[in-house]
């Protein structure tokens, strides 16, 4: 099985998360769509790192994990703060600031 | 030729050994003092929907505080592994690196705290 | 830095396994400011934690302030002794050479200001931060604390925090830690856009709407990191642009991975089609945050692209440059002719940043010694009149906050012409009128770019640069000949702090216009250093 | 001289110029000193108001007195060495154009030091007087004192582009200044005409310098002197062509006069330091420091005279038929800085007399006007000579020193008006063939005619009848003529010895050429004149006395009306009209201008307006229209990114694949 595969599944699922950003309302959702990137991302680096035959790539997937977790944390506070003040999550709700 | 794999076999067998113990013997040497808490269905230590209360039975906020806190501080400790698997290599210099990592993880760790994140209620 | 050091000593162990590993040379001078700054915002968060809520405010301010005074000092006594060449330091992960300090410096004096606005209590009682971040908008309990004096002093551990990535961003040698600090600066700006006092509401969705797309960006980045490490086998600017220099690897890899990386660049520092968020950001942020976020953000952004064009692409340049033409002209359009009908004094500030983002990249992607020196040059100019220009528009001010609706500044120069007079002032740097630095600015960019040979280019900027000047001078327009309105904004009088602020700014754009010499002497010091000896 | 010989003996002059050491290190504290009062009084606003005046005239005396300092320290020098340069700072420091901020010091900028400053501190200290009642007083010494600082920035610098700087700063301080009065509306209307003319003039200047430094690339004096031998034939008369309508309008010469006798709405002061003494004759100036230049050009040298000949008699003219003290004035200086354009188109052999003439001015000029202003201030603010009469007795001391002046100007044996002014007459006459008796007769004929109308002036003002006692000024008041206070006399005794002594001064012994040597290369003596020298001065002396003598019959002997009759021959009522120079002006711009624009209404209101308008709401609606796409839902911004970034990254690939 060549590894040429996970690139291939890694870029489709960077770019089912890109579409999923764009499609769907709840913010929490938009948010794990974001993360999906994020995780195919890892996935492109482990694989590189197994076509390179180096460790470089996967010592920067858990630089990845831990940098999405602290941004997971800023953004389920910042969604929380805004669906308390909204009732909805939705992020087309939130359309005042425009043109 | 087994002999690399004679402790990982050890330390299994250990960890079965203990693990049986601990879940069978409980019932038989421990107190018995139920509530309503303990006879309740188990979901990851909140009560389980649906509540009576305001809010329509969903989950407390407080639950993803500590929920948040526990990924953070969790897994900032991915970094510790490698560090546990070099620490020889890396001499005195990895051991100072990583008391001052973990003291940063303190830092925010004693303003959760004193901020009350880890209050429950 | 500590998260830092330590995972890449024990990356080296993974690869050594036992043989004991050479700790990483660190030049604790160079990167001296850094330290002081990021050790302060630790802190400041310990601050937060053990000192009682009456005293955090001005324990806070106080190390600030000092902080940045501490490593601007610790960085003019570096100065004084660097090499020429500059330093690659911390295993080559960051290069302190002569444009990071100035990039450094940059970020310290127009960080000191914006601390100033950001600290100011007298011109908004309490100052401009909410006092509970959680307090739902609207209900009683937000009305009573948006009249309560007390504010959220986590702001200031959170700014030190963004300043510290900042510096690392614009020092990094090394794609991952340029995505760390990039995220290390962004993650306290998303939080300190949801902070303000006075409409929550706005305040909460800018910060949602920078967090979701911010994230966003940052994913086009790292994916571009990956694909450039898979090109590569490595991360470094330099190895990057030695395996460029190779001929048989993919190419796709490469283009793609620099399309995707320069994308995350590109969004942070707001140009061109990137720049959606940008004016409902700046709209809705306190306008202290706006400050920090307009002048500190884009000097770390463009000190950047500069690296990563200059160090890892400058043999693909005849690549890309067609790109990035493309992206400043649509970058310059949108700007200039969408300020155009703004009606939001800070949306109208935030499309001229987009402008002005497009003019900035208009010298980086020179990639000569005059367009680096040029851009630096920009940078700092636009740093100090946009803190400023933020600094006068926290000012004017009606009984629920701030003025901001073009309409209510009408007449302003007969109701307060001091005040009238900065903000004619420093528009007119921005639209690069003579005797201010934006002309100064945009001469040393836009000459070195004809010199570069983007004639085209440069002629559009023009355009750009002359629609653009139209609504700057509408705002004064409005301001001198228009009948104030009866029930229009009162001019606060600034409180010490924001009016140091606003001076130090003016003064700087005043002084940058007529003697900008010394300043385009040291921005034009010396180049980037890239090699890991 | 040929070009080439030219540029050879420019190179040398080149290579002589020092770097300015010593006590001239500190040359920018000239124009930083007013600059300085003038940013205190601006800036400190009403809080100056009591000492504001007096910071205005320390700065200027004491530049003043440094500037005589180093006037006495380039003395000390070899004549070869007194050219040197002072390097303030490099402004724009970038690429080809290194802009620098320096000074150049030689005597011929030393010279309008000393006037600029000399005579600025003389008016400084009679405005004190003279706005005593002003409540903006403290405000005109902020004007007073940026144009002080302009003017030295103009005739200081080193470079067209710092002169240029200098130009326009004194434009400004010049429009501020005659709109003092802004609440009337005659003040504000001439401030708009001085404004708009003046720029006509101002973009000749600026597009010689752009040639300049197009041919050359740089603006520094020095090197375009040394290289202006490089220019072709056609570009240098262009550049002296351009060079001289900046000329023009700045100095209020033919065809840009009109704006200077309106210029007079300002305070008197300001009529006498700014549009007698020292800012109109910065035409003058930019002539003579660019003397290399239009020793190429023979032709552009010509027209220069030519334009000077026309404009000191259409000044002598109208001079004649006006009633107003100011404008009288202001045409007489139309008409003497004529004669100063005349003398610098002469070329070598009158550089050094214009100048001299220029200073002999600065100090009669600058008397007059300030008698001028004392007699209004004794007289209600009245102007109309008619009104006047009999004044002597009312306050002598003006009137002694105004007469110095009007002896100065009309050439009385002995002042210095008939040095400088003879000088340049003989200098006409010197020319060979027809310009000889052209240039030499208009000379001839100015100074008669300007004895006249000073006669006339001088007359109607001091002696005859009482017209004054049986009438009111406008506002209703009654005329009680008294003597000015010292503060304001004390400078008009100064300027009138000035006006006796500094003709002998300059011309004995010829101290004024030798001095101006190192700047302005020697006088050539002309010497196929076509009079005798002696014989000029001789008639010279008839036809002035003529003047006076057709003067004294015309108003001396008879009874002059209060208002002036209607019914006069053409000539005068063509005088009065200013030789018809607004309706030329209207007639040969303004008319066909409003007919090539009705013309053009109809391509414009189709065409070019449709182009603007369009453009404008093209611009307009495109960026309402594109406003719309700032939809403000999250989810389009980052269909725009993730649009962008597919464009960005297909865009790159294509690059390299395609």
């Amino acid at each position: 099985m060549t590894p040429t595969y996970y690139l291939l599944l890694s870029a489709l699922l960077f770019t089912i998360g890109a579409v999923g950003v764009l499609i769907r309302r709840n913010a929490i959702v938009v948010f794990m769509c974001v993360e999906l990137m994020l995780n195919a991302v890892n996935l492109t680096l482990v694989t590189f790192a197994r076509i390179n035959g180096g460790l470089d790539g996967q010592v920067m997937a858990f630089f990845v994990m831990v940098v999405a977790a602290a941004e997971v944390v800023v953004g389920l506070a910042i969604i929380m703060s805004i669906f308390r003040t909204r009732r909805s999550a939705s992020v087309d709700d939130s359309n005042l600031l425009k043109y | 030729m087994l002999d690399p794999y004679v402790p990982l076999v050890l330390m299994f067998v250990l960890a079965t050994a203990f693990s049986a113990v601990s879940v069978l013997v409980a019932p038989l040497i421990g107190p018995r003092r139920y509530n309503r808490a303990k006879l309740d269905s188990y979901e990851c230590g909140i009560e389980p929907s649906p509540q009576p209360i305001v809010g329509g039975g969903r989950t407390p906020v407080a639950y993803y505080l500590t929920a948040m806190l526990f990924i953070l501080f969790d897994i900032e400790m991915v970094f510790l592994y490698p560090f546990a698997v070099t620490a020889d290599a890396l001499g005195l210099f990895g051991l100072v690196e990583i008391a001052l990592f973990i003291a940063t993880v303190g830092f925010a760790y004693a303003y959760v705290w004193r901020r009350g994140g880890l209050d429950w209620n | 830095m500590t998260v830092l050091e330590a995972a890449h000593t024990s990356l080296g162990g993974f690869l050594a396994q036992v043989t004991p590993i050479q700790a990483p040379e660190i030049d604790y001078a160079a990167i001296l400011p850094m330290l002081i700054v990021l050790g302060a915002a630790c802190v400041g968060v310990l601050f937060e934690a053990f000192l009682p809520r009456y005293q955090r405010w001005s324990w806070q301010v106080a190390l600030t302030l000092l902080t940045l005074v501490g490593a601007g000092l610790a960085l003019v006594v570096y100065l004084r002794d660097n090499p020429q060449q500059g330093v690659v330091t911390l295993a080559g992960v960051l290069s302190v050479d002569r444009p990071a300090l100035f990039l450094w410096g940059t970020l310290l004096v127009l960080a000191f200001g914006a601390v100033l606005l950001i600290a100011d209590r007298s011109v908004e009682p309490g100052g401009a931060f909410v006092s509970h971040a959680a307090v739902r908008p609207g209900t009683i309990q937000d009305r009573a604390q948006a009249a309560r004096l007390g504010m959220q002093t986590e702001v200031f551990p959170l700014t030190l925090f963004a300043l510290g990535g900042m510096m690392v961003f614009c020092a990094s040698n090394n794609l991952l830690t340029m995505f760390i600090a990039l995220e290390v600066l962004s993650l306290p700006l998303y939080l300190m856009c949801g902070l303000a006092r006075r409409r929550r509401l706005l305040s909460q969705e800018a910060a949602v709407k920078y967090f979701l797309l911010g994230a966003f960006a940052s994913a086009f980045f790292l994916y571009g990191v990956a694909l450039l490490y898979g090109y590569a086998n490595s991360v470094r600017l330099r190895d990057i642009a030695e395996a460029a220099a190779g001929t048989n690897r993919s190419d796709t890899l490469l283009y793609a991975g620099l399309g995707l990386l320069v994308v995350g660049l590109l969004f942070k520092a707001s140009v061109g089609p990137f720049h959606a968020w940008t004016p409902d950001v700046y709209q809705g942020a306190p306008t202290p945050v706006t400050a920090f976020m307009a002048a500190c953000t884009k000097v770390a952004a463009f000190g950047g692209i500069l690296r990563v064009l200059t160090g890892a692409f400058q043999a693909t340049s005849w690549e890309w440059r067609g790109v990035l033409w493309g992206v400043a002209i649509v970058s310059m359009i949108i700007g200039a002719v969408l300020g155009l009908t703004q009606t939001d004094i800070k949306r109208m500030i935030a499309y001229s940043s987009v402008a002005h983002a497009g003019f900035l990249l208009v010298g980086s992607i020179a990639l000569t010694g005059e367009g680096l020196s040029g851009t630096l040059f920009y940078l700092l100019a636009y740093g100090f009149t946009t803190v400023a220009a933020f600094g006068v528009v926290s000012l004017v001010r009606t009984a629920d906050g701030e003025a901001t609706h073009l309409s209510q500044w009408a007449g302003l120069a007969k109701r307060s012409p001091l005040v009238a007079g900065v903000f004619t002032f420093l528009l007119l740097a921005l639209a690069g009128i003579p005797l201010t630095s934006g002309f100064i600015g945009k001469f040393v960019v836009f000459s070195a770019a004809l010199k570069d040979g983007m004639a085209p280019l440069v002629v559009v900027a023009l355009l750009a640069s002359a629609v653009a000047a139209f609504f700057y001078l509408r705002v004064v327009v409005l301001m001198y000949f228009s009948e104030p309105s009866p029930e229009g904004p009162t001019v606060s009088v600034p409180g010490s702090f924001t009016m140091v602020a606003i001076t130090l700014g003016t003064v700087i754009t005043f002084v940058l216009g007529v003697w900008p010499a010394f300043v385009l002497d040291w921005a034009g010091a010396g180049g980037f250093a890239f090699s890991t000896t | 001289m040929t070009n080439l010989a030219a540029a050879q003996a420019t190179l040398a002059e080149a290579a002589q110029v020092g770097a300015a050491g010593g006590v001239a290190r500190f040359a920018w504290l000239l124009i930083a000193l007013p600059a300085l009062g003038a940013a205190v009084l601006l800036i400190g606003g009403k809080r100056t108001n009591a000492w504001g005046h007096l910071l205005g005239c320390a700065t200027v005396v004491l530049s003043f007195l440094y500037g005589t300092l180093l006037f006495f320290d380039t003395t000390d020098l070899d004549p070869q060495r007194r050219v040197r340069e002072l390097d303030v700072f490099s402004w724009i420091p970038v690429n080809a154009l290194q802009v620098d901020f320096g000074l150049r010091l030689d005597p011929l900028s030393l010279t309008f030091v000393l006037l600029v400053t000399g005579v600025g501190a003389l008016i400084h200290i009679y405005s004190v007087g003279y706005m005593s009642h002003d409540a903006d007083r403290r405000k005109f010494f902020a004007y007073l004192n940026l144009f002080v600082a302009a003017m030295l920035v103009l005739v200081l610098g080193n470079s067209f582009v710092t002169l240029y700087f200098g130009w326009e700063g004194v434009g400004v301080a010049s429009y501020l200044l005659i709109a003092f009065w802004q609440h009337r509306p005659a003040a504000a209307t001439a401030a708009k005409k001085a404004f708009l003319m003046n720029r006509v003039g101002d973009v000749g200047l600026a597009i010689a310098i752009f040639l300049l430094f197009r041919d050359l690339g740089t603006t520094q004096y020095t090197e375009v002197f040394a290289r202006a031998g490089e220019l072709s034939s056609g570009t240098l008369l262009a550049i002296t062509l351009l060079l001289l309508l900046g000329a023009c309008g700045k100095s209020g010469q033919f065809p840009l006069q009109a704006w200077l006798p309106d210029a007079m709405e300002g305070p008197t002061p300001v009529s006498a330091l700014i549009h007698a003494a020292t800012m109109v004759t910065a035409g003058v100036y930019l002539v003579a420091r660019s003397n290399p230049i239009y020793d190429l050009s023979p032709d552009g040298r010509l027209v220069v005279t030519v334009i000077g000949a026309l404009t000191l008699l259409i000044g002598c003219v109208i001079g004649c038929a006006y009633d107003d003290i100011k404008k009288v004035l202001a045409y007489s200086t139309v008409s003497q800085i004529g004669y100063m354009i005349l003398a610098v188109g002469l070329g070598p052999a009158g550089y050094a007399l214009g100048i001299m003439h220029l200073l002999t001015h600065g100090f009669f000029k600058a008397g007059l006007f300030l008698g001028a202003g004392s007699v209004m201030h004794g007289m209600n603010d009245e102007t109309d000579i008619r009104r006047f009469g009999g004044l002597f007795r009312y306050m002598p001391v003006t009137a002694v020193t105004f007469i110095i002046g009007y002896l100065a100007i009309i050439g009385f044996p002995g002042l210095s008006g008939y040095f400088s002014k003879d000088a340049i007459i003989e200098a006409a006459f010197g020319q060979e063939g027809w310009r000889g008796w052209v240039f030499g007769g208009a000379a001839l004929l100015g100074a008669g005619l300007t004895a006249f109308y000073m006669t006339r002036l001088v007359l109607l003002t001091f002696f005859g009848e009482k017209r004054w006692e049986k009438l009111t000024s406008a506002d209703g008041r009654a005329y009680h003529p008294h003597e000015s206070p010292s503060v304001m006399t004390v400078p008009m005794i100064v300027l009138a010895i000035g006006s006796v002594g500094a003709g002998a001064f300059f011309a004995l012994g010829d101290n004024l050429v030798t001095w101006l040597e190192p700047s302005l290369g020697a006088l050539e003596a002309s010497e196929h004149g076509v009079l005798p020298h002696a014989l000029v001065p001789v008639l010279t002396i008839l036809l002035v006395a003529a003047g006076v003598a057709a003067a004294w019959l015309l108003v001396g002997r008879k009874p002059v009306p209060v208002t002036r009759p209607v019914r006069v021959a053409l000539p005068v009522r063509a005088a009065r009209a200013d030789l018809y120079a607004n309706a030329i002006n209207e007639a040969l711009f303004a008319r066909p201008g409003a007919w090539l624009a009705r013309a053009l209404v109809f391509v414009d209101n189709k065409g070019v307006d449709g182009l603007v308008n369009g453009t404008a709401a093209l611009l307009g609606g495109g960026s309402g229209r594109m406003r719309r796409l700032q939809t403000g839902f999250v989810r389009s911004y980052a269909l725009s990114m993730l649009g962008g970034s597919v464009l960005v990254v297909a865009a790159l690939l294509v690059v390299r694949f395609a």
